[in-house]
């Protein structure tokens, strides 16, 4: 029951246009960059992103956009030195953006993963981006009702992956990788390294396999 | 000549503090065994006032305690980044976790304590830190939020004037909010301040006295610890 | 003598099912590559009929997926336990995580299926299995209730008859729920159900005829795929 | 800064009466029983107790309530084959129950450690564990409303701790250990091996050490 892919492009096919797809990574790492190059090659378009930033330069996410590919993008901070592509879009009123406290993004994500239905969240009360959101005092404290965000994808970077899909992560390339594999229908990684079945301390998993559809190593 | 009442320092033989000195003014009212989340900007500039020995772990939201240094030179990985996604080292005893799990940590209240930088702080401690207000503006909140929520203790570094020369510690915050009363202290080049339930105190001064800061905020201060 | 038409199985020439090849019929209808919860009693006999290379991955909810058989002799390891509280193994591939994690995993509807037993099914797929509803019995529910909600296949493994002689496969249980709406399949000694949103159908009989299931039975049923 | 003390009494040390005690284990993988013990000697008392089970035989959980120490105790299974202390108390009316459905009891600690107000939850739904709870319905499915459970302190067993409190556990004996750690205003750790800050692999911790206050050596 491998789940190991021959190419990226064959792990990202079959995307849908219309997806919601998560993208993995905070700055490079933990970033699927090749899985993105192979999704812009695949084609799907109209799709809505859900990622910490709204990519970089002219290259990865950034080039998704370029392409005009995104419709609607949910992240935490789009506006990023070097994020002129999204900005060129943005400005121009040719794609969406929802902004999203970082935690909230994660947590959202974990709630579609986790099967909750809703949850009420400190963070955001009183601010513009709990505008028209319902909130309800809890214990003497003011909470905003949050949605799930769920994925019908979700491209993520991690360090190794078993033949089943359980994976490890290294270092601060964990970041968005774990939560987006439980929130997503298929969860697509690429990793560095691909091992064999048991060859990975269970106790170190972060990803346990249930998670993960596809795995397609690429150059480290 | 250094005043010094009961409870307030006044520093009036001297200018306003450096970005440094302000740093390290902050860093010396962080305890040992602290765990702490510098946010991105000036606040990381206290990392550099915290001694190895002192006994403070940092936070950093995108999944990590006992981040250390900036990383130069061979030891830049880039698979370990800060919150503002520059090469840093790991200090012994550090873990990794993931996003959620990081702000599970913010929000749930364990952290001692977060620094951040502002663009306004209201005189019952709402903080404004993330968005100017302009509407051309691209918004971009990031964690800004989260941490003013979730840390146990929000320290706020600014300098207190506006290039206008207008206090950005305000009777009420004009530009959109971060998190409503979440401010503890302000740390300013020119004075620090303890938010209350009661009152704005002023705890120390730089380059001007207590009567001349007075004058230049909108908001009522008392003097040192009531 | 058995009687197969387009849909229908009547095992006839023989008495019903043993609980092992029960066990044995389930497996049956557990396809490679899936993650299956087997609940405590019945159901773990079940894995004595997954072969090794079945590509079934094991789920226990106290924290592992890819458990292996019962420990036995120098295998036992007491921080190895299944969800009854029996040792067990670890097969190459598991995992261990912690308890939210587990049920955030079931919750969420990862795992392909759970089998559980039962004491009540109802022809609407309710399932009463945790509670007896006498009032002097101390309640206990574990994480029956999580597993019925949460996986996303059902199947429920009990003798269709009580001692007395009565269905459990009822128009409405009348014993405490532990989940609306959520058996898919009930596999007993004498019978196997599907439980459809517009039908029960029965899929295989044993010891007893489809004609006669019908009339020890309150609920329609129908014969084999409509 | 370590948080290692020399003695399971001087890390119960300080209980209050009427705390509520998040009690890991599950089965014996993870049972704090020396500190378990500790707290039956150390005396506090007009407890609540949040735990997996509800006791077994006469050691242990199970001692803490024959001791009469316990006023109520939030579980998912309480009935055992040996749990007879438990049995002998409920129904003599002298201890408090309630049953919560398992993954619950995880995800309202969860929510206690993570700082969510309430959240709503499938589980339950249409059945006595349900009664008088406030329901939902979220795109066609019915939720029932949940609050966080948190602790005042958290007894949990872990397998090694370094001198910070940074924490692995070993195999199923992970269980609550890492929920009721996040959800407690003061964790107390009995592990099997201490070591020194930096010998545990930072990609490994489960338990950071920011959860934890205090850990014990007990034998192995």
């Amino acid at each position: 029951m491998s789940v190991v892919c021959d190419s990226a492009d064959e792990a990202v096919a079959g995307v849908a246009d219309g997806s919601t797809v998560l993208v993995g990574g905070f700055g490079m790492a933990g970033m699927p960059v090749h899985l993105i190059d192979a999704l812009i090659r695949q084609g799907a378009t109209d799709l809505t992103v859900v990622s910490n930033n709204a990519g970089n330069a002219d290259t990865g996410l950034a080039a998704l956009l370029a392409a005009g590919r995104v419709r609607k993008i949910l992240c935490s901070f789009p506006r990023q030195a070097d994020s002129w592509v999204f900005d060129g879009l943005y400005r121009s009123g040719r794609i969406e953006l929802e902004v999203v406290p970082q935690g909230n993004l994660a947590e959202r994500m974990r709630a579609a993963g986790a099967g909750i239905g809703a949850f009420y969240c400190p963070t955001g009360v009183g601010t513009m981006l709990a505008e028209g959101k319902e909130t309800r005092e809890i214990g003497g404290r003011t909470y905003v009702l949050e949605y799930p965000i769920a994925g019908d994808v979700a491209l993520i970077g991690a360090h190794v992956a078993d033949r089943r899909g359980n994976l490890v992560y290294r270092k601060t390339g964990r970041n968005f990788g774990p939560v987006m594999a439980t929130a997503a229908t298929t969860t697509i990684a690429e990793v560095r390294h691909v091992v064999e079945v048991g060859d990975l301390d269970p106790e170190a998993v972060v990803t346990p396999g249930i998670y993960v559809d596809r795995v397609v190593r690429v150059p480290a | 000549m250094t005043v010094a009442d009961a409870n307030l320092d006044e520093h009036t033989d001297r200018g306003p503090l450096g970005r440094d000195e302000l740093a390290g003014v902050v860093a010396r009212d962080i305890r040992p065994g602290w765990y702490v989340n510098l946010g991105i900007g000036q606040p990381t500039l206290v990392a550099n006032h915290l001694a190895p020995d002192s006994g403070v772990t940092l936070h950093t939201e995108n999944g990590m305690l006992g981040m250390g240094p900036l990383a130069s030179g061979d030891a830049v990985d880039l698979d370990l980044l800060n919150a503002g996604k520059e090469p840093v080292t790991e200090l012994p005893g550090a873990a990794y976790f993931h996003h959620a799990d990081s702000f599970a940590m913010m929000r749930g209240g364990h952290l001692d304590l977060c620094v951040l930088g502002a663009f306004q702080v209201s005189a019952t401690g709402d903080l404004a830190n993330w968005h100017t207000g302009d509407p051309d503006a691209v918004p971009a909140v990031g964690g800004a939020m989260d941490l003013a929520v979730g840390a146990r203790q929000v320290f706020v570094m600014m300098s207190l004037f506006t290039k206008a020369g207008t206090a950005k510690l305000v009777p009420s915050c004009s530009y959109p909010l971060t998190a409503l009363r979440c401010v503890d202290r302000v740390y300013t080049d020119v004075a620090t301040f303890e938010i209350t339930a009661r009152a704005v105190v002023v705890r120390e001064t730089w380059g001007l006295s207590y009567d001349e800061l007075c004058t230049r905020v909108e908001v009522p201060l008392v003097r040192g610890y009531p």
